[in-house]
């Protein structure tokens, strides 16, 4: 079964359609890699499915709960209750700077005030461990490398138990050497068969871990399939032709 | 210029410190948050109250302290028919008027801190399930004044300073008293003292605010 | 005696009197920052006598009226010269010292007499009667430049040191600084107009003026207040 | 409140204005180049130069304004033996007060430019072969004043109203004129007055300052 | 001939040896490719060739004269006359911000004084159009893309008549999507016979377009060769795991 589905979601900022009527469904433990050219919309769409970014028709489901329905929103409440099964980690990783490593990841539930101030120390210091950051707790932000403050991130978004995680180009902002470092954490989370939906320009990682793959061009899904057979047989010519300058340069 | 004469001097005027001391205290102290609420208020969603903010702001920051002063010390109490209820003790009035116009100025540099908040923190806050009032109370108003700060020690060295204009309203500060000695023994000595005096005061407030932004450098 | 003698004893009211502290010998500084002064001495005596307690004000004498007038201050002494706009404005005690406005210039100036004054630099003392003097005398549409000072000292200091030419200022206060400083000033022949100190009261508080006022005349009687003249000036200067 | 009266207290008002904005323009034009000057002196690779500017700086900042002025002008005739010949006019004196003290402030505020531009600019400008003259005056300077420009408009707003100091030093200028008035005639409306010419004084040299930073904005 | 030899280069900022002493040769015509991981040295190598750095020791001759003979630097006259054959492109463009396209490009020039006017604005127009932004002469660099302000930073280099490019990292703070452009010119630089020496964490453009590489790891020249040869069969462990890294991300 779908644990997302979207159909015909429109967004336009003043007269500029952002998003066209976009339809795709993600299913459980898939791990689906967006890609597309600038400005064609991959992270308004993205955006959009966690509710940073108001749409103006369509429907979006989370797990059999509506979050929005022919451009209606839900209740406040529920709205809330629905975005918090989905984590997203951002390009620029959006850490909180005043905050150290451990704070980051203990803030957003001791806010939430769900549990015992205990199991969310205990469950930092394994998400620390499961990053390779375990020394890092007491450090702020600023003392660590891109790399170190993704992977920060990643381990932030997972303190909330999301069932889904979002990534916004997670490895843009890194040195190229850093890279690496980040998409282990991915791959780690896809084997444990995590949720996923990310947005990147790593065609390597997209082909190597990503169960699906979704081409957008201009606000629309171009094509969409399984990864190997979209990189090696593109069906449609602007397909063809941006896979082309991604994997030349 | 013997010893016993600068002692002698020194006296009143540190009589006198402890009046700007005093004020830059209570100013400081009621200011600082009465900015930050203006802030707010400034960057509210309903027009009226965003313009007033606006407008307070812009009216206290574009005429001096002194006619803020003046105006509040001498120029209340002669409003008809309310005039006689706003009769304030100057030390009141020079409190009032410190706090009102500190407030404008720091409402600026509040405004300032929060604009160069990353709109990604806004966002990261949100997806992680946090309220607005938990959004602005532990992650944005830390940054601020994180940001602030080097403006906000600023701001304050220059309220040491404007304690200065205190006698204007007849509250008796370092100033006056130098000036009654200069004036009456005929020296320039006591405006060295109260140069002096005043470069303490301003140099200790400095390092105060150095230590505070060493301690909360997030590094 | 202190500055803020004020709430001594709880039941005694204070009333409190604005002063320039810098207007010796009237009311100003001593060496110890204690105001002191002929005007300070007989205000002591005269709210005493009302069985009241005296606290002293110093204000910037520019803002006189408008201290008077918010209640912050009970009353303006400190040679406040009675003139008929201020009359509109304040209740005046009957005169108790009488002074005129005159020209002072340094001791080695070649200047003598009122009319040199011409195409001079002439400084006083801000919203002083020294300012409504000198506009009533007709030289005053001939000198070059008026300047206003917060108070009188800054005037002769300027004086001193040669910015001015001459200064306006009260007789009685020049008088004072000429004991002090000998051979530094000198008085042009002519004074520029006779006038009287009084005690300013807010209007609308008759009660007050009234009370002062026989209070102010029982001390000239018993001779306590011609004391303090002697104490001051050498001699009892009190108008009876 | 007639037309008539109004008339009669704006105009020596409009007059003590002039004062102001004769000083203003006298202060701002010399103040500038003479706080670059302190910049490169405080940034000199011989130390004592730049101790010494750094000093200066340091204590102009750390003391009013009003006792810099009440010291230039009745402070430094009282000093022994020289003193007779520091007589300054006032209004002589009033425009080196305020041209000493702002000076400092813009070369804080100049020094501030300086570091805010890329070592980048330095390294390009040399790697094109331009020597250090060129690559300071064509490069950096412009640069340099582009960044510094909103700190200099709302210095340029200070300076504007701490002309109400001028009374001090005996300089007549439109808050005396108000204050006198208010005494005078017990009425609040000349400080209103006052407080309207001095927010078009500080409106008008806001929006000549934002036209600046348009033209000069590089996109 | 080589028109850069380099012979025991030794740099250290404090106790930290940065170059351990460096020697290699770059011909006419070369196109040499600088990798290696990051902090290895590379940066400060290239600055040193240009002399913005100091060297502690070493010779740098450039074109047949000594820059700096056994760590001593030549005249201030003469070392002006030896950077001038050469030109830099930075990372971050370093463009001028308050002067337009085309005054970036012609400022230099007319400081040197060496040309009239005339002249001047005639090679600016026409290496304006050389990097296809003839009709951005006047606008400011904040108006353009990345690619766009590195191919001005490239074409205000040649204004200078350089007979050596150095270029270090110039694609690293592109957008993917934008670094093609800027490789594009460098290419066709290389066609013309322009002897470049290019810091790059481009593998691709290593391998297509540079006559020769060079790895460099702390602070040492692992090994250097013809690049078909170094990337396929590199000779050192270090260099071996240098680029299986690089080459996977
Ligand atoms: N807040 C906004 N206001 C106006 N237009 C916007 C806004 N955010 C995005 N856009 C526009 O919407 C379009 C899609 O932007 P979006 O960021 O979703 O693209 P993208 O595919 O993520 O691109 P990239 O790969 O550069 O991140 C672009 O044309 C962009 O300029
Ligand atoms: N100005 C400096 N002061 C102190 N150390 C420096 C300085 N510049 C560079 N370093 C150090 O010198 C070493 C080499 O730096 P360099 O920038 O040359 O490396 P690089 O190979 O260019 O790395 P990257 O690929 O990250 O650009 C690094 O350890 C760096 O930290
Ligand atoms: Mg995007
Ligand atoms: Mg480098």
């Amino acid at each position: 079964m779908s644990i997302i589905t979207v159909s015909n979601l429109k967004k336009s900022y003043g007269d500029l359609e952002v998003l066209k009527g976009i339809n795709f469904n993600v299913d459980k433990n898939d791990v689906v890699a967006i890609i597309g050219p600038s400005g064609s919309g991959k992270s308004t769409m993205l955006r959009s499915l966690i509710h940073l970014e108001e749409i103006n028709d369509g429907t979006i489901s989370i797990d059999g709960q509506e979050l929005v329905k022919n451009g209606v929103y839900a209740k406040a409440h529920d709205l809330k209750q629905i975005t918090s099964k989905m984590g997203m980690v951002f390009q620029h990783f959006n850490l909180f700077p005043h905050l150290t490593v451990k704070e980051n990841l203990e803030i957003a539930p001791k806010m939430a005030k769900k549990e015992a101030i205990k199991v969310i120390q205990q469950r930092s210091e394994e998400l620390l461990h499961k990053v390779g950051l375990t020394s890092w707790a007491k450090s702020y932000p600023a003392k660590l490398s891109g790399g170190q403050k993704q992977r920060v991130a990643i381990a932030r978004a997972l303190m909330m138990d999301p069932e889904i995680l979002l990534f916004d180009e997670p490895t843009s902002a890194l040195d190229p050497e850093l890279t690496g470092e980040v998409l282990q954490v991915m791959k780690d989370l896809a084997q444990e068969k995590m949720t996923m939906i990310v947005v990147t320009h790593e065609m390597g990682f997209a082909k190597e871990v990503a169960t699906k793959a979704i081409f957008m061009d201009n606000g629309e899904i171009v094509e969409s399939g399984e990864p190997g057979a979209l990189f090696t047989n593109p069906q449609f010519d602007r397909t063809k032709a941006f896979l082309q300058r991604s994997l030349s340069s | 210029m013997s010893f016993d004469y600068i002692l002698s001097v020194l006296k009143p005027m540190l009589e006198g410190a402890q009046v700007t001391i005093l004020l830059f205290l209570i100013a400081i102290v009621i200011s600082i948050p009465f900015g930050f609420l203006l802030t707010l208020a400034s960057r509210s969603n309903i027009r009226m109250i965003s313009w007033m903010a606006q407008g307070y702001i812009y009216i206290m920051r574009g005429t001096p302290l002194l006619l803020q002063l003046l105006f509040i010390c001498f120029g209340l109490p002669m409003l008809p028919v309310v005039g006689e209820y706003l009769v304030l003790d100057r030390f009141v009035a020079a409190c009032l008027g410190f706090i009102l116009n500190y407030a404008a100025y720091f409402a600026e540099i509040f405004r300032g801190g929060l604009l160069s908040i990353d709109k990604g923190q806004y966002e990261a806050s949100q997806v992680l399930g946090m309220n607005r009032w938990q959004t602005l109370t532990r992650i944005i108003i830390p940054q601020m004044f994180r940001v602030a700060l080097p403006a906000v020690a600023n701001e304050s060295v220059t309220l040491v300073k404007d304690t200065a204009l205190l006698y204007a309203v007849a509250v008796p500060e370092l100033l006056h008293f130098a000036q009654t000695a200069v004036n009456r023994d005929f020296t320039i000595l006591p405006f060295f003292l109260a140069a002096i005096i005043y470069l303490l005061m301003t140099l200790i407030l400095s390092l105060f605010f150095k230590f505070l932004e060493r301690r909360f450098k997030f590094e | 005696s202190s500055t803020s003698a004020g709430e001594s004893e709880s039941d005694q009211k204070t009333i409190v009197i604005g002063i320039d502290d810098k207007f010796a010998p009237m009311g100003f500084r001593d060496e110890n920052n204690e105001i002191v002064g002929f005007d300070i001495d007989l205000a002591k005596a005269v709210i005493e006598k009302m069985g009241a307690t005296p606290k002293f004000q110093p204000i910037d004498w520019k803002t006189k009226e408008s201290e008077l007038s918010s209640g912050r201050i009970d009353l303006i002494w400190n040679g406040y010269t009675i003139t008929d706009e201020r009359k509109e404005k304040v209740l005046f005690t009957k005169p108790y010292l009488s002074n005129a406005q005159v020209a002072v210039t340094k001791a080695d100036s070649e200047l003598t007499e009122l009319h040199d004054l011409e195409g001079k630099v002439v400084g006083l003392q801000s919203l002083s009667s020294a300012a409504d003097a000198l506009n009533a005398n007709d030289i005053s549409k001939n000198v070059k430049e008026i300047t206003e000072f917060s108070d009188n000292v800054l005037a002769l200091s300027d004086l001193k040191s040669g910015r001015l030419d001459a200064v306006i200022i009260d007789e009685v206060v020049i008088d004072y600084y000429m004991t002090k400083e000998k051979d530094t000033f000198k008085i042009l022949d002519e004074s520029l107009a006779p006038e009287e100190y009084g005690i300013g009261v807010k209007k609308g508080n008759e009660q007050l003026l009234n009370e002062l006022q026989s209070a102010l005349d029982a001390l000239i009687e018993d001779g306590t207040a011609g004391e303090i003249s002697k104490k001051w000036f050498g001699e009892d200067r009190l108008l009876k």
